[in-house]
Order: C-alpha cells, then structure tokens, then sequence
C-alpha cells in the first residue's frame, strides 16, 4: 500500500512536475478570468468565491485521467489487478495521492489568488476551510469517473462530462461557504453539506471505481 | 497439484475462441500452450488469471498462487530499473531485489531510468518482476519477445530454477525455449462456429 | 412460473409484441383528452391567464423524467445482480426517452417560469438538480456509445446509473429539505390539493396517465429495436465466424 | 492529405464522440459558473462574454493533448514522419481536424450558453463571430503546445501551462469584441486584432509545430 | 545500389552507441542486423530512416526510398484492418489494399476493428503497410515478434518477392527467417566507452 503512494507520489513529482502544474493552471485560471471579464474590483469581489473554486475544480479534472490511464497503458493496471492488493484500495491510494499533489497544493496557495480577485478580507479563512474540506471529495468522484473511462481513447472528454456533474454539489456549497463568508454571514448549513458530501463519496466511491476498473479490465 | 483446468471455455468479445480445455499443472511442472496466432492463448492466460470471466468450465488453483506476465511488461519510465522492481515487490510483500536483478542480468542497468532501456532490456526487466512476486504458478504470455539468444537462455535458466524450488509455469510462447516441459497444443480446442453448435454468448443463445 | 421468464428475450419479444397496441392504444387516448380538456376546457387562472395551462406538459414530463431514471436504476440493478440482459437493454432504451422528458420538463418549466417568477431560469435546488439530472443522462447515453463491448457498456452504465440516481432522487425530493427554492412543492399529493384546484387537477391527473402509457410505449419498442440489433449484430457475428 | 483529415475526424466521431463532448464540456463550464457566482441575473449579464470565451477555451484546452499523443504512442506519428507527407502539412490537417470537431461546434451552440449566461441580446451575433474568428487561432496554437509536449508523460496540464500564456492575446480580444457588442459600442479595434491573431497563427505556427515534433521524436 | 552507409556513428540520450558502421546494401539483396539486446539495432536503424541525425558518417539513399516499420505498428484500434492500411496507401500515394491484405493473409479480418486483433494479427497488419508503400528498401525492426511458425514463413515470402522485385531489405531480428541474406554482426562497432577514445555528444567534445 505505502509502496503504492510513494511511487505515485513520486511519478507525480518526476514526470513534468506534479505539483506545480495544477498550481499553475489554478493560478491561470485565476488570471484569465479577470482578463476575460474586466477588471473592476467590485464585480470581481462579487465574483470571486465562485471563479475560486471553478477553477480548482477544473485543475483537478485536468489532471484526472491521468490517475488510471497511464498505468492501463503501459499494462501495470492489469498486474496491479493481478496482486495482492484489493483493487479498492489501489483506488483508495490513488486518490489519496491525487489529492496530495493536486488538492493539498491549491488549498495552500488559494489565499494569494483570493488577492488577485479581490476577495472580501473575511472570506479568507473559509476559502481555505471549504477547499481543504472539499477537494478531497473532488478527488475521489474524479477516481471514479477516470474509473469509468479507463479503457476508453480520448476518454478526456468523457470523463468531464461524467465528473463534472458529480462535481456541482460541491462546487455550490464550496463556493457558497466563501460567499456567506466573505459577507459576515453563517456559514454552517453550506459547510455541513460539504462536509456531508465529501464524507459520502469517501465512503461508497472507492467501491463503484474498484467495480468499474474490474469491468474495463476484462 | 497446483492448478488444475476442466473443460474450459473462454470467450473474448463476447465469442467464444477456445473451448474444452482442460489441463493440470503439478509442482515442478512447465506447460507450454502452443498454437497459431490468434487462436486464443492471451485470451485463455487472462482468464487463469481471474482478469475475465470464464463462460464455463472451471478454475482449480491456489488462492493467491498465481503471477501473471502479460504482453505489456508495466514498466514506468521515469523510475529506475530498480525502481520499477522494488515497486512490485512491495507489492507482493517486501522480496529483495537484488537477487532477481542479478538473476536477469540487470546489474549494471539497475540505475539506468526504464525510459532509456532498449526492447530486449525492459522485457528482461518485466519478466524479473515475477521472481519477486514469491508466487509459485508463474503465467507468461510470449516472454522471449524482443530478447536475443543469450537472454532467452538465461530466461530459461530462471524458469529451470523455478520449477526446480517446487514452482511451475504456464507459457504461451512460438519459439523453443529449451525447457523439458509438456506441450499442449490448443488448435483442437478451438471453438466450434455457432452454426456448428459451438457457444455463443448466453444472451444470443436465448433467441435460439 | 417465475416472472424471471419474461427476461428471456423470446418470451419478451412475444409479451411485448401483444401489449404494444394496446399501451399505445391507451395512452394516445389518455393524452388526446387529457390535453385537450386541460387546454381547452379549463378556466384560465385569475392573476397568470392561460399560462396556467402549462402545467399539462410541464408537470407530467418532469415526473415522467425522474421516474424513469428511478426505472433505469431498477433494471441497473436487476442487470447487475441477476444478469438479465432485457433488463440492461430496457435500461439503455429508456433513456433518450427520459432525456426527451427532461428537455421537455426543462423548456416548459423556463418558459412557464418567465410569467410565474418573472425569471427562464434560477438556480434554485429542485431545478439545478434537475439541470444536472439531465446532464446525467447525455453521459449515460455517451457512456454507452462509446464503450465497445456491450455487456462490458451494460456494466459500466448501470454504475454510474446508481451514483446518477442520487440526484434524481434530489429533484424530486430536495423540495422537503430545503424550503428556501422558487419552486412549488408536492402540490399533486392528495392532501394537499389546497394547491391546486379540482378543475385543473383532474384533467392532470389524465395527462399524467398519458405520459406514464406514453413512456411505457416508447421503452417497449425501443427496448425490442435494441433486441433485435443485438440479434442482428449476433447473426453477422455467426455469419462470419461460419 | 485529405485521406489524413478523413481519418482524424473518423478517429475524433468513432472513439467516444469526439462532436458531442467538446460541446459538453461548454455547456457545463456555462452551468457551473453560475453555480459557483451566483444566479443574479445583473451580474451574470456583465461576466458573460468573458465566461464564454473561458469556456471556448477551456474546452478546447481539453482536447488538446490528444492531438498528436494517441498518434505518438502508438508509433504512428514516427510512421508519418518517414511517410512522404511534410510534417508541416500534418500539423496543418491535425489543427483544421481539432477545429472542425471543437471549435465549429462551439460556434454553433454559443448562443444558446448565452441565453443560460444572461447575455444581451445584442451580444449574440458578436459572439459568434469573434468565436468563428478566434477558435481557429486556439486550434492551432493548441496544436503547437501538443507539439511541444507531445514525448512527455503527464503532458496534460504542463500543455496547459504552456498554451494557456498563448492563449491570452486571443481571449482578451474576442470576450473584448463580446462585451462591447453586448453593451451595443464599435467593435472594430478588437476585431481588427482577432483576426491578425488567427491569421499570424495559422501562417507561422506549423512550421513552428513541425520542427517541435521532429525535435521530440528523434 | 540502394543505399550506401560509411563510418557511421549514431547515439542515443547522448551516448554514441555504435561507431564506424558501414556496409553497402544493393537492390535484390537482404541485410540482417545482428547483435545482442541494446547494441543499437533500434537506433541505427532510426538514424537511417531520418528520425534522428547522425553522429559522423555518411548516409547515401536515394530520396523517398526508404519504408520504415518500428518495434510499435501504428495501428488506429477503432479502425478495421483495411481501413488501417487503406489510410497508409493514401498516405503513399494511393496503391490498392486488396493486395497486401492477401499477402499477409488478413483476407478474413478485413472488416474487423483493429482493436479485437490478438498480438500477432496486429503485427501482421503492421508489416502490410509496407507493402502499400511501394518504396525501394524496407526497413524492419524485429519484424517477426509475436509472429507464429507459419506467419513467420509467410513473411519471408513477401521480402522474397521483395527481393526479386528489385527492392532491398534491412532486417534487425534475433530469430532466423530463412531468407537468403547477408548478415552483418553489428558486435564489432559497439562504440568505445569515451575515456577509450570513443565519441561524446558534440557538447561534451567541446570541453575537451
Ligand atoms: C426551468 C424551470 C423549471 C424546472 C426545471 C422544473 C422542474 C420540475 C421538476 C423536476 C418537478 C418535479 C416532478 C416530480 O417530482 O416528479 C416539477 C414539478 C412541478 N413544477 Fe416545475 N419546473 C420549472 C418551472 C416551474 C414553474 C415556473 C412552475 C409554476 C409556477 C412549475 C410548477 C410545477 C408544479 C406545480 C409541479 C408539480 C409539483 C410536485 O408534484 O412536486 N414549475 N418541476
Ligand atoms: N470482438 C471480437 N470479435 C471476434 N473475435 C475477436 C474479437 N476480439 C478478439 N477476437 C479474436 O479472438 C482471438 C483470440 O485472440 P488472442 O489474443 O487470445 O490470441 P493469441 O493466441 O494470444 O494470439 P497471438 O499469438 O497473436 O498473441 C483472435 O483470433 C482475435 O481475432
Ligand atoms: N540516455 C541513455 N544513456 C545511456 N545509454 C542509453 C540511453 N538511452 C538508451 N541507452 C542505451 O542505448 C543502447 C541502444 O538501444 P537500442 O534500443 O538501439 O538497442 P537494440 O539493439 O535495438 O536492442 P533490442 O534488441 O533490445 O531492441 C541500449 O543499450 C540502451 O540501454
Ligand atoms: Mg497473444
Ligand atoms: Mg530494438
């Protein structure tokens, strides 16, 4: 299992830079918006708690079909399935790994791009409370759509459309957690929610992704 | 005994390609699966395997006994040779690598990034990931591809000493190895056409 | 006998070969006078005129597009568990059917709206998730176009079948949970028929049969047009393997 | 050459729909920002036309890596290096190939998003025109990035990286030739810019691409 | 003459990996490549056919001679065979299919997706393109993987009448065709380790 992280983790790191690039992309997200849609500081403010969180949800799904596709390619997902490890946990762990280098980096840096949009002094604090609560259920729903897609050719884009709907709860409570929180307001209801949603898919996905491998391998 | 095969059907895209098959393999045993291409030895491997379901006949094995070497070897790139095999036996609970690398002949690649291997080196290195897997059934699916006639030897000598430590193997291969084992040919197993009365799958028989 | 039997493309093709008439029969009854009772022999409403009417088409295919993932989660299931392959096939048939239900319910529901709320469209929860059911069901049927094997599509499908129905159950049923939408709640159910009155609430009742028929006829036949092109493809496969 | 496009736009409809998800994912990238933002319908109006090009991009962004990558794994772009056709010339068919199934459709369907978006009604016909004129540009600067990365491993989001900077000249004029049509000023400066991007774009960038994809192949 | 090479270095990541390789190959004549795994059999035969440049040396082809089949075939899995052929043809300059697939006895396969072809089927799909490309000099690395016994021999009749068609063939292979060749051991001109007087890439040189 532990084996399992660290050569994913370490791949991530290897191959073209893991870490940085779903930094970069979140933070080209954040710097294409403004330039797309105008730079009053008002409609940004107004704006940002949802372009915040669009866009770390889009950095994870650029880097999701990555998470079963190379190791179905080069024929390791087989031999995985073929191992001793239980093909759940194989999920379990890639996701878990997903998080650490896509999820986790963007949950540290969201305060400086809350700067580049303008975000009310206040909702700082839960920008990164409702991403480091949300985007491990980001994770683990891509697990399943990439699941889904695995054997597929240009499954990329089938696998936005099958995620991206999954995605949505949690995009409106994140995004709704920041905007009650940048207006001074209670954030409670919203934040149970995604609490409720990340727990849920944590739970119960892993099993569907494992199913769905087990399918496409045959 | 440690697999036994009766009777056999397997079927891949939803049509059967052989059927009747039935075999045993004892310890110290090698069983090479011969027979043109396409008449359904990977088919058949991936089955023992448990990666797809057999249509009928059944599988006797040893839970946890068997280790499977596909056409593909599963070797990343960026990480080193020994690297990609300490992975796997991770995997398969902690062997030391070190004796398969010098069993395969990779010592001195054993730092070399995978990436910068040449065809007949990466398959030496994927067919050393069975010798730390500790399994006793070793399935291999052609794995002399690409190697020259030193290493198809030095193969031949792993597998000796694998079957001689109580082992046994499953190879499907065109060429001599130079093994002493059983041949079983498949060309008599393959599956009769539907119109023959040979199977389909159970939804397109139930129009019969 | 078990009902089972019926799972037998055969049995299913004769049974269904005799029902179709009649279903179609019945519910292009239903829907001639449901809808023109409802549009023609009803009051227009005292603030809203003949908007009101919308309701015919609105409500009946906005049920009729959940209830129909709710029935492609059952034959999902009934494939995954017993391998039934009608079931798997009746699950693939029913939806571009509850697709078409959910455009509609979608188009009616914006243009009934900009009377109403005085707004196409508002993010409100029981609309988003069904905005999103809808998306659900383009990725089921591209899930199924894209995957070769069709057993292995059949499997694939009906997982994503049981996640997707999460938010079908949400559509209609996040009106309990949440009070602050634009939306009406349950105003169908009989208790509560405060909400809506008698006149328009019979004719309604008609529509809904009508479109419940009208959905049975639709997934019959094209239940029986995705068996036969299994058979076809069968047949060039024996054919060429002969 | 003809037979190379034919086979490309095969290949895109054939595996997985390559027409109907690019056109997915637009649609959902203009359903879930105002998910994220918000439903006010003042608000979504004033970021429409810069959230629509977003997603113009976006989905093109998408669909990028798998212009030269499917080809580059299985040795057939090392095949079409020693055929007689000029790698400039595959480039060229490869990009036209990705615009006709990504971009064409998002021409075809923008309006629609702008209705979901708010838009204002003078905005739609600029709309589609600055997509008809820019999406192209996107195509082939995409094919480039593809070029660039196509050897690479996790490709994916260092393309992303590397395009999206190269995407920017194009994005601000076109969402620019929007917002003005919207609010019913002269678009012609824009205008004038988003054309001389395509066409500077479409005339250089496959001699660039070429010499990339040779670079990375020996 | 087909294609003349002198003193020719190539390299890989860097590294010169075979030096001093010359020979001649003439039309109606066959050379085999020999050598062990990773001598360079891959990279010298990418450096003639233009994918990578040389280190040193000369290579003398006439333009557009030249048919290049790689370790991997190129083949589109959601395509049918023939249109998997047929695309290559165009690509050539339009030559009829129906030809090569009988040569290469993919007659029964045509119509099937190239996907649901098993390793050797592939492979001889792989090896029917370069018939459709009406080029002069074939050059194959390790055409025969994955082939059986009768494909094998199927094979070397095609680079027979190849041969007597006035064409010319470079073979790596590790397994014997049976075609009557020239064989050059490429052994000799492994490159010699740089402290030995071997060569570096051209930025390490300049250090010197
Ligand atoms: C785009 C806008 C709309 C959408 C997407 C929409 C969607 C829905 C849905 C999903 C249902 C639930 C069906 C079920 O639970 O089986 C429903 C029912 C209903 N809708 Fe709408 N609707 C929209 C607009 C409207 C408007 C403007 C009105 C009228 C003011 C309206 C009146 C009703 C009524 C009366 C029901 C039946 C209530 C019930 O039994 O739960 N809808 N609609
Ligand atoms: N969808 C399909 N429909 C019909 N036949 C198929 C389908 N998919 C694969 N086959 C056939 O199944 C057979 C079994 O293939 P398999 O890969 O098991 O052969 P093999 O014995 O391993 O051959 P090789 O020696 O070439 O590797 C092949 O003849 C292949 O053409
Ligand atoms: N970056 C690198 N640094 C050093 N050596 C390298 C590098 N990349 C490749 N090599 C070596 O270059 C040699 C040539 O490889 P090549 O693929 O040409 O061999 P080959 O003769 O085709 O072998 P095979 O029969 O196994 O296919 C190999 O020994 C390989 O290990
Ligand atoms: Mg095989
Ligand atoms: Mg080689």
């Amino acid at each position: 299992m532990r084996s399992l992280l660290r050569r994913d983790l370490w791949l991530a790191v290897r191959a073209g830079g893991g870490f940085g690039l779903g930094l970069a992309f979140f933070l080209l997200v954040a710097v294409i918006v403004p330039l797309g849609v105008g730079p009053e500081p008002a409609t940004l403010a107004k704006i940002a708690p949802g372009i915040l969180w669009v866009g770390a949800l889009l950095s994870c799904l650029l880097s999701l079909d990555r998470i079963f596709a190379l190791d179905f390619e080069d024929g390791s997902l087989d031999l995985l399935a073929t191992s001793p490890m239980p093909m759940e946990a194989v999920v379990a762990i890639k996701s878990l790994a997903h998080w650490l280098v896509t999820g986790l980096p963007l949950v540290a840096v969201s305060p400086v791009l809350g700067l580049l949009l303008n975000l009310a002094p206040e909702g700082y604090i839960w920008l990164i409370v409702s991403l480091a609560l949300g985007t491990p259920a980001l994770s683990v729903i891509g697990a399943f759509g990439a699941a889904l897609t695995v054997g597929l050719k240009r499954g990329g884009l089938l696998l936005s459309l099958l995620v991206l709907p999954l995605y949505m709860p949690t995009l409106i409570f994140g995004a709704e957690v920041v905007k009650r929180g940048a207006q001074g307001l209670a954030v409670g209801t919203p934040l149970a929610l995604l609490a409720a949603i990340t727990a849920g898919s944590l739970a119960l996905l892993p099993f569907a992704a494992a199913a769905a491998i087990r399918v496409n391998l045959r | 005994m440690n697999m036994r095969v009766q009777d056999l059907t397997v079927a891949r895209g939803g049509v059967a390609v052989l059927e009747g098959v039935s075999f045993e393999l004892g310890a110290r045993r090698a069983l090479i699966l011969r027979g043109p291409n396409g008449i359904g030895k990977t088919t058949l491997l991936r089955t023992l395997a448990g990666l797809q379901p057999a249509v009928a006949g059944r599988i006797d094995v040893e839970p946890d006994a068997v280790a499977y070497a596909a056409h593909a070897d599963g070797i990343k790139a960026v990480l080193s040779v020994r690297e990609n095999l300490a992975f796997w036996a991770n995997a398969y609970g902690g062997r030391d690598v070190g004796a398969a690398l010098t069993a395969m002949n990779l010592d001195d690649l054993a730092e070399r990034r995978a990436a910068n291997l040449s065809a007949g080196q990466k398959r030496r290195l994927g067919l050393a990931r069975l010798l730390v897997t500790g399994r006793k059934v070793w399935m291999m699916d052609e794995p002399t591809v690409s190697l020259d006639t030193a290493s198809v030897a030095l193969f031949a000598g792993v597998v000796r000493a694998h079957l001689a430590a109580g082992g046994s193997a499953l190879i499907a291969t065109h060429i001599d190895l130079g093994i002493e084992a059983e041949v079983l040919d498949l060309a008599p197993f393959k599956a009769r056409a539907p119109v023959a009365g040979g199977q389909m799958g159970a939804f397109d028989e139930a129009f019969e | 006998m078990s009902i089972w039997e019926y799972a037998n493309p055969k049995r299913f093709m004769q049974t269904s070969g005799v029902l179709l008439p009649w279903v179609t029969g019945a519910s292009l009854i239903c829907l001639l006078v449901g809808l023109i009772w409802g549009f023609f022999f009803t009051p227009d409403a005292d603030k809203f005129g003949s908007t009101v009417k919308i309701i015919y088409l609105h409500v009946p295919s906005a049920m009729m597009s959940i209830s129909a993932w709710m029935m492609m989660l059952v034959a999902s299931l009934i494939w995954l568990i017993r391998r039934h392959h009608v079931s798997a096939l009746s699950a693939k048939a029913a939806a571009p059917v509850g697709l078409t239900f959910t455009v509609i319910g979608l188009v009616t529901g914006a243009i009934w709206g900009e009377p109403m709320w005085g707004t196409w469209w508002a993010w409100d929860p029981r609309l988003t998730s069904f905005l999103i059911l809808a998306l659900f069901y383009l990725g089921y049927l591209a899930l199924w176009e894209a995957v070769e094997d069709k057993d292995t599509a059949a499997d694939l499908t009906s997982v994503l079948c049981i996640v997707g129905s999460v938010f079908a159950f949400l559509s209609r049923y996040a009106v309990l949970f949440w009070n602050q939408g634009l939306h009406q709640g349950a105003s169908l159910s009989m208790d509560k028929k405060e909400h809506v009155s008698d006149v328009y609430w019979l004719p309604l009742v008609v529509c809904i049969a009508g479109f419940v028929l009208l959905f049975v006829t639709l997934v019959l036949l094209r239940t029986r047009t995705e068996i036969r092109l299994r058979r076809l493809a069968a047949l060039t496969t024996r054919e060429r393997l002969a």
